[in-house]
């Protein structure tokens, strides 16, 4: 399996240096990524799920280990993939339709062919008729489904997603997740998926990354076993397993409490 | 044929008959289309020249002694006020130094940029006294040092006693009064000159060029030392901001101190060595000058024509 | 009545002059009061509308070359700590030096044409527009910047696409004083040597003691000044409309 | 190395200059080569050193003053629409008019003293620190505002807890702007009459073509505006580390 | 019951005026809270929970209608109360207790009494070692636990809340909500509370108000009957009762797909 990863993390670690003091956000974080696979990180809060995001976009130096995407060794940032991060980072003076069609700008793409893509992306995230608002003029939810259209937009062959559906009630991210199963299903992309609910991610990925508190050590990697589609209402026996399996996880690294 | 010739300042009486030469045609019948500019004060007019923007212009010589001490390749083709017409000028209602011993402690304004430190400097040193007894007020433009004189910030300013004294009094209505330097000190220096640039001369062409406007320019002179009202009045042409009472003023002034003891009888704007000594001794003793071996170095007289300074066939 | 406020700024500002001229007794030399200026405005005006053209050529012509130059210039400086340390201790002494000072020497190196006048009104609106773009390009977020080199924006693409538009409310504030400023330059320019222009004009007047045409050209420079510096607001509103300086408070309703 | 790259900005400068002087035959009048200037400076210290505390003292008033006036002006304008409207055109007013044409009246009014200069000085630099703090004040989010009323802040809260401390970054570059105007204004304050100080020494030097001294005077001042520059831009530093423009990015480790 | 109503909002409405055209926020909403109740918000992304929060708040105008609250009509920002807006909104000037203490500040309390109270705080959302970070060297989902704690440190009787953990993994929001609920027990406060989470609210309300998409308009407010201190993994049956409930009518309205 070694071989055929597509993204290797080995040994990886991150400290920074604040004014306040060091802090150590992860270490001895190993995670070998294949091609084609869904993997998804879900940890406490200040983990350091987003720092391990960005270390392999290659937007955060990394302070020891090694980390390759594709065979090479990530010494800048990547470019050839989609990225949602934790904010939703759209450009002020760009409308919604061209806070996506940005993406395809700056990647000199062709706006003819894209802008349709762009459109259906926006109507299936519930963005319809507002194609020409600033987003300042959209709700924390909207802002966060437009960045999500632009991470896919140019239908990249890898997807980082950083908590995409944080600002998103429990009803869209439902809708918007069996969205990304059926085009990660059709086009079977290579996607690492940071979420802070449990179910989500045994909903969605092939296999889970579960973290413990900061520092941040990978736990345990479980694979999720489970027939595609999954739909989060016709879910068997085995769904609430693995979600009871992380939460006990959590519970005994201390971050649930145990009452 | 275009001839550009740069005033050492903005248009006031003094530069009277340069307009009648080229208004009564003298300018013309030598040939030359005189196009008269107007400068921002002596010292850049002559750095100008010394970069020859300007081959020709009219700058005050103790400006140009000094520049050319310090390199700068011009001399003096022609001297038109021979006397200093530097004063003390004063409201005539106030406290003001028209004797030597009301000088000290009193509050002087003059304009950097032009001749009037040089020449106070050699003042102050010829009777006795150093800059620091008096308050120099410097200023960079002239109106402030006037308006310093008639708000009583100052007792005097150093002027022109045929520009700025008369001037002040017709525009004011305030009673002006002034002691010129000469009469105080008996210091005197060369004043206004033509002045050329020495490279622009080494071409003969341009040296018949400047011979001819030379002679257009001493005609205009002599025509304005003639007919004193009708050169105000041409004057006023191309100043219309003056009136004709102190357009004549300032010509009568003018005409006042075109000639030095040693040149009574020589053709107009015509200088002696001797007075170019004289100057020189003076700054070289009290203003910091570095005095030229040769005094031929300041100025020629060969490119001036004899009277009645008509134009050759 | 909200329209009429600029002018009632203005109208009692001329109110207070006219009558402190009138009750002090202020002579016409020191200053005339300004019915007199209005008057000789209008009857001078031709005169003013020529050397106004020329000193707004040239001011124009300085403005543009400042911001020509200022803008790359800040890109470089916040791109390269050590451009950045090697330039702007020169700016600075471009900025620092007194433009009265070397007006001169450009007069003696260029000439009396346009050409220093316009070279003194660029150096003096030169560095607020290198101070303020500066500040404008460094104030892009680092999440902002993570975004575009996630997409492989070319250093012109991270510049153009996002680095400008985002320092463009803060450059707007440096263009409008290098635009004030700009006027003054020129003006400065034209007070070491010119035939034409309002600074000569000021000149003139001022050796000729014609305090009336003085202070109408003053009103003329302040004129120029003021449609300059309003042309950029306007292009600033116009460009710019999305960021919250000028975003209208949604207010329609009850409250 | 990249400690000593300001120097080495400055070096080819100098460098560049002094061998134009020599290859191009520069006269002494028009440009005296650095060396001279070096010498000059050297021998004439304690005259620079005196006309420059005069001018470092009119400039520094000049400065205090308008930082004094400027801040209260912007944060008017920034709260009232009225204000602004009324208050802008007067602004320009004073901010386009030549203070070179105007400064002779301060002569009038206020004599030969320290005031008139500590007044150009002031209002040459007051106008991009009100421009720049305005920008700065407006700049604050509505959601930041939200949250300062829903705590109750008072007016005085609002500014001196929210507005200010997130218009420091623009006011800063307003400030530093201005710092390099203030020393160009006591300058032209000192040139409209004066009896000290180093534009005064300027007007001397230059009509008695002392071209070394001229020049050695233009270093002092430069010398000065640099260093008060650094200062603002050091309190910047000290006061805002947390803005983005100071951030540092994290770049230990390997990448 | 409507004479006690603490907060009543009367036939409200919101439009906002954007240059792309009219939004009609939300409409004919009609709600009484009472003193000491707690209110959850449950709606699909942009249906105007955020702009009621707001318009309750006095933060923003309404386009008609009326709301009171403490039996005086809002028509300037409410200060008695603590807000956690949907964003975290630090001041990037002040360390992560400063930001805190912002509120104790700004009401002129007592420093000396409150911080300890702050620190608290702190240490319950699991932020002690950051008292002295600045918030740019936090996590979002830390950033988000600084702005709850600020708005919780002055003891407010009214506290509205939009989402406090949209960016709090499942672990985190499960024991700040069981901290929420304790402290609300004890002190009896009124609250409004947003959330994207069918079973939040369920876990922390005493009414549940359900909104349609935009235009939001109230669909149903249903009371929850379970007794308290409840716990998530110790629910009766009737939780799932009002959870699907809910679940049932955002399908009716076409919120969740039917499949
Ligand atoms: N300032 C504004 N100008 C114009 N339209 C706005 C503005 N703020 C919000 N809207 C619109 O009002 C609607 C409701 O916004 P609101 O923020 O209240 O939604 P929300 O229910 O809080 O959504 P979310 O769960 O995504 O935060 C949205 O459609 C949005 O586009
Ligand atoms: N720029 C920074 N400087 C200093 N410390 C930082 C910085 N960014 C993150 N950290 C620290 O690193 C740790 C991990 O942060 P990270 O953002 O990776 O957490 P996370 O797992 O994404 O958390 P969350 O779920 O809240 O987003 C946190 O403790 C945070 O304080
Ligand atoms: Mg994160
Ligand atoms: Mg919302």
């Amino acid at each position: 399996m070694a071989a055929e990863a597509y993204i290797q993390l080995d040994d990886v670690s991150k400290v920074y240096r604040a004014k306040a003091g060091q802090v150590e956000a992860c270490g001895e974080i190993n995670l070998d990524i294949r091609e084609s696979e869904f993997v998804a990180i879900v940890g406490p809060s200040g983990c350091g799920k987003t720092t391990i995001l960005k270390m392999v976009a290659g937007l955060q130096p990394r302070s020891s280990g090694s980390i390759t995407v594709g065979g090479r060794s990530v010494d800048r940032p990547q470019t050839d993939l989609g990225i949602v991060f934790q904010d939703a980072i759209l450009l002020d003076w760009r409308s919604v339709l061209d806070n996506v069609m940005l993406q395809v700008d700056i990647r000199n793409l062709d706006r003819a062919t894209y802008e349709p893509i762009a459109r259906h992306l926006l109507e299936l995230t519930g963005l319809k008729g507002f194609e020409h608002h600033k987003p300042f003029e959209l709700s924390g939810g909207m802002r966060q489904r437009v960045s999500i259209c632009r991470a896919l937009v140019h239908d990249p062959p890898l997807l980082l997603m950083d908590e995409p559906f944080g600002a998103l009630d429990a009803l869209t991210r439902e809708q918007i997740s069996m969205d990304i199963q059926r085009v990660w299903m059709e086009k079977r992309k290579t996607a690492l998926f940071i979420t802070h609910s449990i179910p989500e991610a045994v909903l969605l990925a092939d296999r889970v990354v579960v973290m413990s508190p900061r520092p941040g050590r990978i736990v345990e990697i479980i694979d999720i076993d489970l027939p595609r589609p999954r739909k989060l209402d016709s879910m068997p026996e085995k769904f609430s397993e693995y979600t009871g399996r992380i939460r006990s996880i959590f519970k005994a690294s201390g971050v649930l409490a145990m009452d | 044929e275009k001839f550009p010739f740069r005033l050492n300042w903005t248009l006031y009486g003094e530069h009277a008959p340069f307009f009648v030469a080229r208004d009564k045609g003298f300018y013309a019948a030598e040939g030359l289309d005189v196009e008269i500019q107007e400068g921002s004060g002596s010292t850049t007019v002559a750095q100008l020249v010394a970069s020859s923007n300007s081959p020709v212009a009219y700058v005050d010589a103790a400006t140009m002694m000094r520049g050319i001490s310090n390199g700068m390749p011009i001399k003096a083709v022609g001297v038109t006020l021979q006397q200093s017409p530097m004063a003390f000028i004063y409201r005539a209602d106030a406290a003001r130094p028209t004797k030597l011993s009301e000088i000290k402690g009193s509050r002087i304004a003059l304009t950097a940029g032009d001749a009037s430190l040089t020449i106070f400097t050699a003042f102050m040193g010829k009777v006795g006294m150093k800059l620091e007894d008096v308050q120099m007020i410097t200023v960079a433009n002239p109106q402030g040092k006037e308006q310093a004189v008639l708000n009583k910030q100052a007792d005097a300013l150093l002027g022109y006693f045929m520009d700025q004294g008369p001037r002040m009094q017709l525009q004011t209505g305030v009673k002006m009064g002034w002691t010129r330097l000469y009469d105080l000190g008996g210091v005197s220096t060369l004043s206004s000159a033509m002045i050329a640039n020495n490279n622009w001369l080494k071409d003969a062409k341009n040296q018949d060029l400047l011979r001819r406007f030379l002679r257009a320019s001493q005609r205009g002179w002599q025509y304005t030392f003639d007919n004193r009202a009708e050169a105000a009045e041409i004057f006023r042409k191309a100043a219309p901001a003056f009136t004709q009472e102190i357009a004549l003023l300032e010509v009568d002034g003018t005409m006042s101190i075109i000639r030095t003891d040693r040149t009574k009888g020589k053709p107009i704007a015509w200088s002696d060595v001797g007075d170019w000594r004289d100057s020189q001794d003076l700054l070289a003793k009290y203003a910091k000058l570095n005095p030229q071996s040769d005094l031929n170095a300041y100025f020629t007289n060969e490119y001036l024509s004899e009277p009645p300074y008509m134009p050759k066939k | 009545m909200s329209k009429l406020s600029p002018l009632a700024g203005i109208l009692v500002f001329l109110a207070i002059w006219e009558l402190g001229v009138y009750l002090f007794n202020v002579p016409a030399y020191l200053m005339p009061p300004p019915t007199a200026v209005a008057k000789t405005f209008v009857q001078e005006f031709p005169k003013l509308l020529f050397h106004g053209w020329v000193t707004t050529y040239e001011m124009l012509l300085g403005y543009v070359l400042a911001v020509v130059i200022a803008i790359p210039l800040a890109i470089g400086i916040t791109s390269s700590h050590r451009f950045d340390r090697f330039i702007t201790p020169q700016l600075l002494f471009f900025q620092v030096v007194p433009k009265v000072a070397i007006a001169p020497l450009f007069l003696v190196w260029f000439g009396v044409g346009t050409t220093p006048k316009v070279l003194v009104a660029f150096l003096i609106s030169f560095f607020p527009i290198v101070i303020d773009a500066a500040v404008g390009l460094r104030s892009m977020s680092s999440e902002m910047t993570d975004l575009a080199r996630s997409m492989g924006a070319t250093r012109w693409q991270l510049f153009a696409r996002f680095r400008l538009p985002t320092s463009l409310p803060y450059l707007f504030s440096g263009l409008k004083v290098a635009a004030t400023l700009s006027v003054a330059g020129a003006v400065v320019g034209e007070f070491v040597g010119a035939d034409k222009g309002l600074g000569y004009l000021l000149l003139v007047t001022n050796s000729n003691m014609e305090t009336a045409l003085m202070f109408a050209t003053i009103v003329a420079l302040t004129v120029i000044g003021l449609v300059f510096f309003y042309v950029v607001e306007f292009l600033e509103a116009f460009l710019i409309p999305w960021h919250v300086t000028h975003r209208v408070r949604e207010g329609s309703g009850t409250m």
